[in-house]
C-alpha cells in the first residue's frame, strides 16, 4: 500500500534529524501509512537502512543506536520469512514483530506527552509571575533608601538538590587533581615551610594568611604550609588571629618565639 | 500616599489580593485560608473566581491562575511582547525535544531508572538527565531494587510550575491520547 | 485560561500596569514611556493617575508608587498584617557555596570529623559548620576515637527533608555522580 518513490524518500530522511532509532521508525511507520499492528517490515527495515547510510561521520556517536535497531529489524524480517505455522498452532506462536510494535506504541505515546508538555511550556512563557517582592509600602522606601533586599536567587532561596550535587562533584574533581599533584613527591618540606614562615614573621613582625599561601603554588604546597602553620600554632610559636568571621587572618609571633 | 477611603476591615478577596501580590510563587487555597484567618479553602477558591471576574470585567493585565496545587498571579499572554522587554536577561532556554520526550516519560513512569528510560526512548538519556536535574524539573526520588540499586528519578514541584501544570494529574490520562497504551498485560503469556 | 475578551490591542494603561506588574526595579516614566512605544513620559504619568483611581475606586489591594524617581506597584499598607504572616516563616538566606561544600562533605563521609572538613576543603570551616548546626541540616553524631575524641558530625533528618531525598542511600554514588555532573566546570555555572 505504500508506494513512495524510493529516491524523493531517502532524499527527504537524511535531510531529517531524529531524535533516535524508534523516532524514525515512528516517522516510517506514519509517512508510510502503514498499520502498526502489521507493519510491512521489509520496506521499513529498507528505509531506515537507508537513513542510517546516509548519516554523516559527526554523528558516529548515535549511530549505534540506529546500528542496532538495523540489525533487530534484519533479524524481525527473517524470522518473517520462516515458514508460517499450520492454523491451529498460530495463535500459540508470537509474531516476531509484537515486541518492536508495542515498543513504537509506548514511544509514540511519549512523543504525544512530549507534545503537549511543549505546548504548555510554550503558553506559560508568555505569563510572567510578580517581580517585585519587597512590596508594601514602607519596605518599598525603605528599600529606595538604600535597604538591602534578601538576593532573589533561585524558587524559594533553596538550595536544590542539584546545588548539593554540584558542589560535591567540584570538590571530587578537585580532590582528583590534588592526588594527581601529590604522586609527585613535593620538592618541599615542612621544614622548609616552617623556615619560611619564621623568616616573614622575623622581617615584618607579624603576617596574615594571604601573604604565606603563594598565588603561584599548586595547591598540595599551600597543604605543606597549613601543616607547618599548624605545627608552630601548637608549639606556641606564633598565634592565628581573625578579626571578623570572613576577614583576615593575622598571624602574629606567639610566646615560645625566642629563638 | 492617601489611605482616605473608609475604614472597614478587608474583605477576604482584598486580603487575597494582596497575598498573591506579594510573592511570586504560588500559594495553596488551603496556605491562603490559613493567611487571611477565617476563611475556608473553599471559601478562598470562590474569592479566587471572583477576582478574576474582577480582573477581566475591570480589563486588568494579570489574572489568577491554578498552578502546582496553588495559585499564582501572572501578567496576561498579550502583555508578553512588552513584558519581555522588559526582562534584560534573556529567557531561559526552552527544553530540547530529548529533554522534553524525557520528561514525559519521568513524568508517567516515576520512579524510573536512567536503564528504564533509555530502554523506552531508545537511545543514552546522560546529557538529557544531567540537564532535567541541573534545570530542577527532575530530581533523584529513591533507589530501585535491582541489581545495583539503581538511583530512580521523579519530577519536581517546580517542573509543575514551568509548565503551569496545576498538578501530574493534569497532564493527558493515558486513555486521552489518540493511541492507547499497549495491553502490557498480554505480553505475559507470550 | 480563556483569553477570551475583545481583541482590542492593549492599552497604554494596561501594558503600563503589566510593566510595574512584573518589574523587580522601580521603573521611571520615560522608561515607561519607551518600553509603551509611542508614549511621553508626561502621558505615562497621566495613565498612572488614572490607573491609581481605578485601583482606589474598585478597592484593589495595591497602588502605584512613586519612589526613588520611578514607580512601583506596592501592596497598600493596611494588608501589611497578612503580607507579614506571609513572610512569618523567615526568609532563610540561601546556602552560601563553602555551606553547600561542606554539607555535600558531612553528606558523602559521616560521621567526619571539623579537621577532616578543613582537611577536605582546604580552609576553616568554623563558622560554615555552626550555621549548618543552626539550621538543623548537620547535627553532632558522636565523638571520634582519635586525639581529644574529636565531636563528628553527621546529617539531621531535615537534611532530607530540605532536599527532597528519599533517604542518604538516594545520593548518587561518586561514579553516578560523575554521569550526572561530570565535567560542566569548564562550561560555567550552567
Amino acid at each position: 500500500m505504500a508506494d513512495i518513490d524510493p529516491d524523493i524518500q531517502s532524499v527527504k530522511l537524511a535531510a531529517l534529524d531524529f531524535e533516535g532509532p524508534l523516532d524514525l521508525l515512528v516517522y516510517l511507520v506514519q509517512t508510510n501509512e502503514v498499520d502498526i499492528y502489521d507493519i510491512p517490515i521489509a520496506l521499513i527495515a529498507e528505509q531506515f537502512l537507508e537513513y542510517v547510510e546516509s548519516m554523516t561521520p559527526e554523528r558516529l556517536a548515535e549511530a549505534g543506536d540506529f546500528l542496532l535497531m538495523a540489525a533487530t529489524l534484519l533479524r524481525i524480517k527473517a524470522q518473517m520469512l520462516l515458514p508460517q505455522p499450520t492454523a491451529g498452532d498460530e495463535e500459540k506462536i508470537e509474531d516476531p514483530r509484537r515486541e518492536l510494535v508495542l515498543k513504537i506504541i509506548e514511544y509514540q505515546q511519549f512523543l504525544e506527552i512530549a507534545e503537549h508538555l511543549r505546548e504548555h511550556e510554550s503558553a506559560r512563557r508568555l505569563v510572567f509571575p510578580r517581580g517585585y517582592r519587597d512590596w508594601v509600602e514602607e519596605d518599598a522606601a525603605e528599600d529606595a533608601a538604600g535597604g538591602t533586599r534578601e538576593g532573589r536567587g533561585e524558587p524559594g532561596g533553596r538550595a536544590s538538590l542539584a546545588d548539593l550535587l554540584r558542589a560535591f562533584a567540584a570538590l571530587m574533581r578537585q580532590a582528583e587533581r590534588d592526588r594527581a599533584h601529590r604522586l609527585e613527591p613535593l620538592p618541599i618540606s615542612i621544614e622548609d615551610k616552617v623556615r619560611f614562615i619564621r623568616r616573614h614573621l622575623l622581617g615584618a613582625g607579624r603576617t596574615t594568611l594571604r601573604e604565606l599561601f603563594l598565588p603561584a603554588e599548586p595547591r598540595a604546597y599551600w597543604i605543606v604550609t597549613f601543616i607547618a602553620l599548624l605545627e608552630m600554632a601548637r608549639e606556641g610559636e606564633l598565634r592565628l588571629r581573625q578579626g571578623d568571621t570572613f576577614g583576615e587572618v593575622h598571624v602574629y609571633p606567639g610566646k615560645s618565639n625566642r629563638r | 500616599m492617601s489611605e482616605s477611603r473608609d475604614d472597614a476591615p478587608p474583605s477576604a478577596g482584598e486580603i487575597v489580593e494582596a497575598l498573591l501580590f506579594a510573592t511570586d510563587e504560588p500559594l495553596t487555597a488551603r496556605g491562603l485560608a490559613a493567611l487571611v484567618g477565617d476563611a475556608t479553602p473553599a471559601v478562598i477558591e470562590d474569592v479566587i473566581a471572583a477576582l478574576n471576574a474582577d480582573y477581566l470585567r475591570e480589563r486588568r493585565a494579570f489574572r489568577i491562575e491554578p498552578v502546582a496545587g496553588g495559585y499564582q498571579i501572572v501578567t496576561r499572554s498579550a502583555f508578553a511582547p512588552w513584558v519581555r522587554r522588559l526582562r534584560a536577561s534573556p529567557p531561559t532556554p526552552r527544553l530540547s525535544q530529548a529533554a522534553l520526550e524525557t520528561l514525559a516519560i519521568v513524568a508517567y513512569k516515576q520512579p524510573v531508572s536512567r536503564a528504564e528510560l533509555e530502554a523506552i526512548r531508545g537511545v543514552s538519556v546522560d546529557g538529557v538527565l544531567r540537564t532535567l536535574v541541573e534545570r530542577e524539573l527532575v530530581t533523584i526520588a529513591g533507589r530501585g531494587e535491582g541489581l545495583g540499586r539503581p538511583l530512580l528519578y521523579g519530577t519536581t514541584a517546580h517542573f509543575l510550575e514551568y509548565f503551569g501544570l496545576t498538578g501530574l494529574d493534569a497532564l493527558p490520562r493515558p486513555e486521552e491520547l489518540e493511541i492507547l497504551f499497549a495491553d502490557r498485560e498480554r505480553e505475559g503469556e507470550a
